[in-house]
């Protein structure tokens, strides 16, 4: 990105206050970001039906435009005209923020993750650590919105959605140990560098627990306990519609695009690929949308937990793994 | 009032339905640190997406699992009973289909098989094997419909489409022979109302190799996946002397250990010509009941094709069958093996046009009261996977 | 089906007043019993192996409601089903419930009393089944009808064309 | 631990398997179209809409007439049997009188013209409407919904009121061939009818002193009057056929002269003669074949017997020697007959009748010997029989039951168990008999071993109704008149459509409301009946004859009758017709609305319309109607703006 010295004698000639050219370079990052998201969502939509269809022996989205190509205009355009209910007996100001919240938690996430050699908004070098914590505060956003729209199916959907992401931090986390262990450091372009060798053949049981982590967090089946259809009809978001709950929608896949660049990021090397740096974005994209697939590949082929076995899995096997992986980088990176 | 217009809870329910006040002055007796829980009452609606029909449950649940249930039914009552009594032998035969929608062909059966042995006519051989082939074709693939659709409720999307697939080829079927895909209208008083079209039992015969052919991929993606096993396996389980005292029949009966087909226990039409077995479990849980219906499947096919084997020329109505039916005064029972259970017509004739009296015994009613009363002390999750194996279809529970 | 009913004689005192099982035509093995020795003929039903319960169907005759009761049997290695009918006159339609005998006689009880205005004594939860709780009449009554029958009762032979050859 | 484990790593290799099978599928292909516009192909039972193809009376062309031509009328009958279009009672007739046909036009009036369109099929329509076993009723589809039509009655009905019209005028003789016919029977004047209307000069001999063969001599004058049949063979002679009154060929004239002289011979003699009981004492006086005593009884020099009579047989000519011995003044008539009630040939009326009149049915007994005293019948030794398997055709074989005799004390036996064919004319001619004494004949061709002699009628086919004996003489005219123009008698010629007989559903007659039942014939009281020989049925009325007429469906010809049977099988009552009055001249359908709300596309409606012109269209049910078209009038049933449906 820009290097801060050119900034800085940019800002002084023309007389901007030093906090006017920070904000300001922030709100153009914030904007592109946003844009970038905005048409990873719709993409994601369009791949999402395009690839159950495909399983499911159907023919997807034909109708709307070439190939169906036209329909994520649709659904966009249905978010915002459709109307937004607001049910009478919720609590106004709760339900208003719940997903708030939810974007605000997704969205930050993606201010340290890189899309190219330099191309990341803010390289930290506590990436990893920030990456990690900040989609949390989405599990306040949930609770928001069970208790906020007052209707049982959503408290009990959103009690269960809390439950399961908290209890899947914790294995989440560990399993990202073993790269740091080995990367040395937690900035996240540096770990893409130091990528010789992809680091998933280097720690394949902690992608296996991450990623299996990963699926728990974004609450995607076999893990979607919160919005189960046959049980609590859509979970937390029941109430929602029009555009909060297309906000609700773009915070989901938002974060399903950030934890899929965040795999690609740290097992899958990044940017690297054959040919000349220009294209490393593109590969980098590649990946994403290749760990975008396996997701939707495993949503739609699997049946739903239970609850309790949710959370033994999440106990008593994932984390047990992600020890044992620790203490096998530790054996093997000592020898 | 209809039941239509205003939605009134009936008042008369224990007041736990209603948003129960704390009561203040026990909560003050409590010392502090005690954690007050709250049972919460749910209401699973008549439309609600795994009720498999206008089914209302309200159920009292504390936490995860159910304490209590109060079920409503009677949203899809249309009084076919009452409307038989109005209509001549041969216009009720179009209400048949309406009961159970999953297996119309068994219905029509059942009713015209009722029909003819109170009026002593004699149903040719050709349209008895018509009759078997379909109602077989019908009794597999409503037995998959129950398979894929558990894996609906247990979240898995996938199979429930492959199903669709399965059973549009079978409507094409049953369209050449009967004319509608759902609402067959296919048997009649005396025989069935159209002869197969030439080509129509090569046609069956690859529809049932292909349907073979996928069965295991069917078995693999669902009862081979470790996440459907733990949420099937012991779960919902029924003794025999259990399922007997709640009045089961059908798959979920022969799940628990009790033998009664029957298609071997009274065996009707020419089921003693086909070679079939009747398959049994003892654990009588979640799993079996699935995996019975599984195992009919394939004996299922396994009938009809012998019946494509042997299946005779000749005529498909008997002859001198008047349209204005008049049976000799005097009672019958006739029933069937539907693919729900034991489904029976008991008609009293006073020797006039019109039935004096038709009672419809359907499975379904049993099933679902065995479930209620079988079903407290379950998550709410396994409720609805239980809900799923007995699969009562409304349209024959409130008739 | 095997013709003959051998009802092991510890059975058959429990049957009231040497009642005999008779084979209907059309039917199959019927028992007809008066209204006050119900409970006791059930009871010998139930001892003699008959468990299964399947359907109860009242009958709406001008002068009386006649009940018929299906059981079967899958303890008896010929396994079969047995009729149980009884007469109730239409002034005081009251009968004694089942529920203790056979537990899953419950909503078909109901199903009657909602259908037919049977009352059923014993019965634990006697509420209507299918009608909304507060309707009005039985509807399998021959004498009911209400405006809501989408065809109304209508002499079958004369057929809705009026000049007609 | 291990379990575990194991069990730790089936869980995950199944999740892969899982994975493996859904990715497989993506390729297979998808068998799901977009119903219904996609759909290749619908089904031709496909049941849309209720539609109708036409309606009598609006601009509909008329029901089809079966006409008698004689080379291709058997070809026309076929084609119609397989297309679906020949309607149940003409194919139930064994000659195919266009039953339809001629009840349609007593419905419009013409009676003249339904005369002459059963003469064409029929020829002694008068004699015919009286005596025959009525398999066209069988076959009536009306049998479905309540009761058949009357059609017999029908063609009495039109022979009666045209018996006051004068003759049909002859028809010129255009071909200079001469046709010899034995035997006056209906076999022998259907063949003169049809071979004089092709302008050949026929001559018919017969040894009655009045053309009818049988239905002059076997028939009494209660079911039959003279003057009738003389009506009838008159109308036949009068097309320029000569008729030779008793003219006994062998004695009169020798067989052999005749076959001289004419160009061709047609031998249509019928069965004459009656079988003997073959017990002792048959000869003795008081014994009278059955045909001798009704043959005398026509003939009006009134044959004495005695006061207690015993009629040996069961079939309709034993119906009738009792009944005429009731007349001629017997008390008691006894009806002796091997097999069963159910077993007896007469027909149901029959027996009814007979049974009103107060004969004693004595069933399940064999007569064994007949006891005479001085040369007279004193009484008739009877076995009790018992009835043991069926024998070859179906029946129960009798067997007597030892030490069951007994004596009916009666002065008069009647043996009528069969009738016997009369050959003797035929010694010294050339014509190969059977070892039987039948003569052996082509089956299709009806010719026997001499080219120029063909025989038809009873006497090949063996006794049954006078119809058969009628369709075997069309037979014969055709053979004859192939014969004389020297064609080839076999090419290109299509066998004669044998009717299967229908298995009559009766529907129980109190549920029927009167004024769908059918139009019974009255009869003259009991006491009169017996009194003397005046004739049981009297016939219809005009008004009550077109009434009837009005009854019947007019089957099978694509155009809808206004007959409402749809709207009494619909299970929701949702069609409605209306029509022009049983009365009006002109049959016309005023209103047809099938409701499509109400329709449930069940097709029982269809299926039941007996003129196969309601069919369920290829409309895709209701999503294709909006809420104005639901309402289907009689323009929108009959569709004939909407180009979409082919049909």
């Amino acid at each position: 990105m820009l290097s801060s010295a050119e900034l800085l004698n940019f800002a002084n000639s023309h007389g901007i206050p030093l906090w006017a050219m920070d904000a300001f370079i922030a709100a153009l990052i914030a904007l592109g970001l946003f844009a970038a998201m905005g048409l990873g969502f719709m993409v994601q939509v369009y791949m999402e039906r395009k690839v159950s269809a495909g399983l499911q022996l159907r023919y997807g989205p034909i109708y709307v435009g070439p190939k169906g190509s036209l329909q994520l205009v649709a659904d966009a355009l249905k978010f915002i005209t459709k109307e937004d209910v607001f049910p009478s007996s919720a609590e106004p100001w709760i339900f208003r923020l719940a997903p708030v919240v939810m974007f605000a938690a997704a969205f930050l996430g993606l201010l340290v993750l890189p899309f190219g050699p330099g191309l990341v908004a803010k390289d930290l070098n506590v990436g990893l650590i920030y990456v990690l914590a900040i989609p949390s505060i989405g599990v306040a956003g949930v609770i928001m919105a069970g208790f906020g729209s007052k209707n049982r199916y959503a408290i009990l959907g959103s009690l269960r959605a809390a439950a399961q992401m908290i209890s899947y931090e914790v294995p989440r986390s560990l399993s990202l140990i073993g790269i740091i262990m080995i990367a040395g450091t937690m900035r996240l372009s540096s770990i893409v560098d130091g990528q010789g060798i992809w680091y998933i053949f280097l720690q394949p049981l902690g992608f296996l627990v991450f990623f299996v982590a990963t699926m728990a967090e974004l609450n995607r089946t076999p893990f979607d306990l919160a919005e189960s259809e046959s049980e609590y009809v859509n979970g937390y978001h029941t109430e929602y519609s029009g555009m909060r709950f297309g906000f609700f929608f773009f915070a989901e896949y938002m974060s399903l695009f950030a934890a899929a660049l965040l795999t690609a990021v740290l097992f899958l090397g990044g940017w690297h690929g054959p040919g000349p740096v220009i294209l490393a974005p593109v590969w980098l994209l590649i990946k994403v949308f290749g760990v975008i697939y396996v997701l939707m590949w495993v949503r739609w082929t699997f049946p739903r937990f239970r609850i309790d076995q949710v959370m033994d899995l999440g106990w008593k096997v994932l984390l047990p793994m992600a020890l044992v992986n620790i203490l096998v980088t530790g054996i093997i990176m000592s020898v | 009032m209809s039941k239509l217009e205003e939605q009134k809870l009936p008042d008369k329910l224990p007041d736990s339905l209603l948003e129960r006040e704390f009561e203040i002055e026990e909560l003050k007796s409590r010392p502090e640190d005690t954690i007050v829980s709250q049972e919460l009452t749910i209401n699973i609606g008549p439309h609600h997406p795994s009720t498999h029909g206008v089914f209302r449950a309200i159920m009292d649940m504390d936490g995860e699992i159910i304490t209590r249930i109060e079920p409503v039914i009677g949203h899809l009552h249309r009084c076919f009973e009452k409307i038989a009594e109005n209509r001549s032998y041969a216009q009720f035969m179009p209400f048949t289909d309406r009961m159970d929608y999953t297996s119309a062909m068994l219905n029509g059966w059942a009713y015209a098989m009722a029909v003819e042995k109170l009026a002593g006519i004699q149903v040719p051989e050709r349209a008895e094997y018509l009759r078997v082939i379909a109602g077989e074709l019908n009794r597999a693939i409503s037995h998959l419909m129950t398979y894929t659709f558990s894996g609906l409720e247990a979240g898995a999307v996938t199979p429930f489409f492959w199903w669709f697939e399965e059973r549009d080829k079978l409507l094409d079927l049953f369209e050449e022979i009967a004319g509608a895909r759902m609402t067959f209208n296919y048997a009649r008083i005396g025989g069935v109302s159209g002869d197969a079209p030439d080509g129509w039992f090569d046609r069956v015969r690859d529809f049932i190799k292909t349907l073979r052919s996928n069965l295991d991929e069917y078995y693999k993606l669902l009862f081979g996946n470790y996440i459907f096993k733990k949420r099937m396996k012991g779960i919902g389980v029924i003794s025999a002397e259990e399922a007997i005292r709640l009045g089961i029949t059908g798959p979920c009966l022969r799940a628990s250990g009790v033998n009664y087909d029957v298609r071997k226990a009274d065996p009707y039409s020419i089921y003693p010509r086909f070679d079939f077995e009747v398959p049994i479990s003892y654990k009588g849980d979640n799993y079996d009941r699935m995996y019975m219906r599984f195992l009919e499947l394939q004996q299922s096919l396994r009938i009809v094709e012998q019946a494509l084997d042997q299946i005779p020329d000749g005529p498909i109505m008997a002859e001198g069958v008047p349209r204005l039916v008049c049976p000799p005064p005097g009672e019958v029972y006739a029933h069937v093996e539907s693919s729900r259970g034991a489904l029976g017509y008991y008609i009293v004739s006073d020797g006039s046009p019109k039935p004096y009296r038709v009672k419809i015994q359907a499975p379904s009613f049993g099933n679902l009261q065995a479930f209620t009363s079988m079903v407290v002390n379950n998550y709410f999750a396994d409720v609805i996977m239980i809900f799923g194996t007995f699969d009562p279809c409304f349209g024959e529970v409130d008739r | 089906m095997s013709d003959d009913i051998n009802l092991d004689e510890g059975q058959n005192e429990e049957m009231p007043g040497g009642v005999k099982i008779i084979r209907e035509e059309g039917l199959g093995y019927t028992l007809t019993v008066k209204r006050e020795d119900l409970l006791k003929a059930a009871a010998g039903l139930k001892e003699a192996g008959f468990d299964l319960f399947k359907f109860i169907s009242g009958v709406d005759y001008p002068d009386r409601i006649k009940l018929v009761y299906r059981v079967f049997s899958t303890k008896r290695q010929n396994r079969f089903g047995i009729f149980m009918k009884t007469e109730v006159p239409k002034s005081d339609p009251i009968i004694d419930s089942l529920v203790h005998i056979w537990p899953a006689a419950n909503w078909h009880e109901r199903e009657t009393y909602d259908l037919y205005g049977m009352e059923f004594k014993g019965h634990p939860n006697l509420r209507r089944i299918f009608m909304p709780d507060d309707w009005v009449g039985h509807p399998l009554r021959k004498d009911y009808s209400d405006d809501r029958m989408i065809v109304g009762p209508f002499n079958l032979v004369a057929d809705s064309s009026k000049k007609e050859s | 631990m291990a379990g575990q484990i194991s069990n730790f790593i089936d869980g995950w290799k199944s999740m892969f398997v899982g994975l493996g099978i859904t990715i497989k599928r993506r390729r297979m292909s998808k068998a799901t179209y977009f119903y219904p516009y996609e759909k290749p192909t619908l089904p031709d039972r496909w049941r849309g809409a209720p539609m109708l193809k036409g309606v009598m009376g609006d601009g509909s062309t008329g029901t089809e007439k079966f006409p008698n031509v004689l080379g291709e009328f058997n070809a026309t009958i076929e084609s119609r049997k397989k297309e679906g279009k020949l309607p149940q009672c003409v194919y139930s007739c064994p000659a195919h009188v266009d039953a339809r046909g001629y009840v349609e036009l007593i419905a419009e009036g013409r009676f003249k013209e339904s005369l002459d369109l059963i003469r064409e099929r029929c020829t002694l329509p008068a004699a015919i409407g009286r005596v025959c076993t009525r398999p066209c009723e069988e076959g009536c589809r009306r049998n479905y919904f309540d009761e058949p039509i009357s059609v017999r009655d029908l063609k009495r009905f039109a022979a009666d009121t045209c018996m006051n019209m004068s003759h049909p005028d002859p028809i010129p003789k255009t071909k200079d061939k001469k046709i010899a016919i034995i035997g006056g029977g209906p076999a022998g004047l259907t063949a003169a009818q049809d071979l004089a209307k092709q302008g050949y000069y026929v001559t018919v001999y017969d040894k009655n002193p009045q053309g009818g063969g049988t239905l002059l001599t076997g028939i009494p004058k209660y079911r039959l009057p003279k003057n009738v049949l003389k009506w009838d063979v008159d109308a036949v002679c009068a097309l320029g056929v000569d008729l030779k009154t008793n003219v006994e060929v062998g004695k009169d004239i020798p067989l052999i002269k005749l076959i001289d002289s004419y160009d061709a011979v047609l031998i249509a003699t019928g069965l004459p003669a009656g079988y003997t009981l073959g017990i002792e004492g048959e000869d003795a006086e008081g014994v009278w074949p059955c045909l001798e005593l009704l043959k005398q009884m026509n003939f009006d020099n009134h044959p004495k017997i005695g006061k207690k009579v015993a009629v040996v047989g069961g079939g309709n000519v034993a119906m009738d020697g009792a009944r005429t011995s009731l007349r001629l003044g017997a008390e008691e008539v006894h009806l002796v007959y091997r097999r069963g009630r159910a077993e007896m040939p007469a027909r149901y009326e029959e027996i009814h009748e007979s049974e009103e009149e107060g004969i004693i049915f004595e069933l399940l007994t064999n007569p064994t010997r007949v006891i005479v005293k001085g040369g007279k019948v004193a009484g008739l030794e009877c076995v009790k029989m018992g009835l043991g398997e069926p024998d070859a055709s179906g029946r129960r074989r009798p067997e007597p039951i030892p030490g069951s005799e007994f004596i009916l004390d009666v002065d008069t036996v009647i043996p009528a168990i069969g009738q016997k064919m009369d050959l003797s004319f035929l010694e010294g001619i050339d014509i190969k008999l059977s070892d039987r004494g039948a003569i052996i004949y082509d089956k299709l061709t009806l010719q026997t071993s001499n080219p120029k002699v063909f025989t038809a009628g009873e006497v090949v086919t063996g006794a049954g109704a006078a119809i058969q004996a009628i369709a075997s003489g069309h037979e014969a005219a055709e053979s004859l008149d192939r014969f004389l123009r020297g064609v080839d008698l076999k090419e290109g010629r299509t066998p004669q459509v044998m009717p299967k007989l229908y298995n009559y559903p009766r529907v129980p007659v109190e549920w029927i409301e009167p004024e769908r039942r059918r139009a019974h014939m009255k009869a003259i009281p009991l006491e009169k009946r017996l009194k003397g020989f005046t004739e049981v049925e009297l016939g219809f009325t005009e008004e009550e004859a077109v009434r009837e007429a009005n009854r019947c469906l007019v089957c099978d010809n694509e155009n809808c009758s206004g007959c409402a049977m749809c709207a009494r099988t619909c299970p929701m009552h949702s069609i409605e017709v209306e029509r022009t009055g049983p009365q009006e001249t002109e049959r016309k359908v005023l209103k047809y609305n099938v409701d499509l709300t109400k329709c449930l596309f069940c097709g029982q409606c269809a299926e039941v319309c007996p003129t196969k012109a309601l069919v369920m269209s290829k409309d895709y049910e209701n999503s294709e109607y909006s809420k104005e078209k639901l309402f289907y009038d009689i323009e929108r049933v009959l569709r004939r703006d909407s180009a979409k449906i082919e049909l």
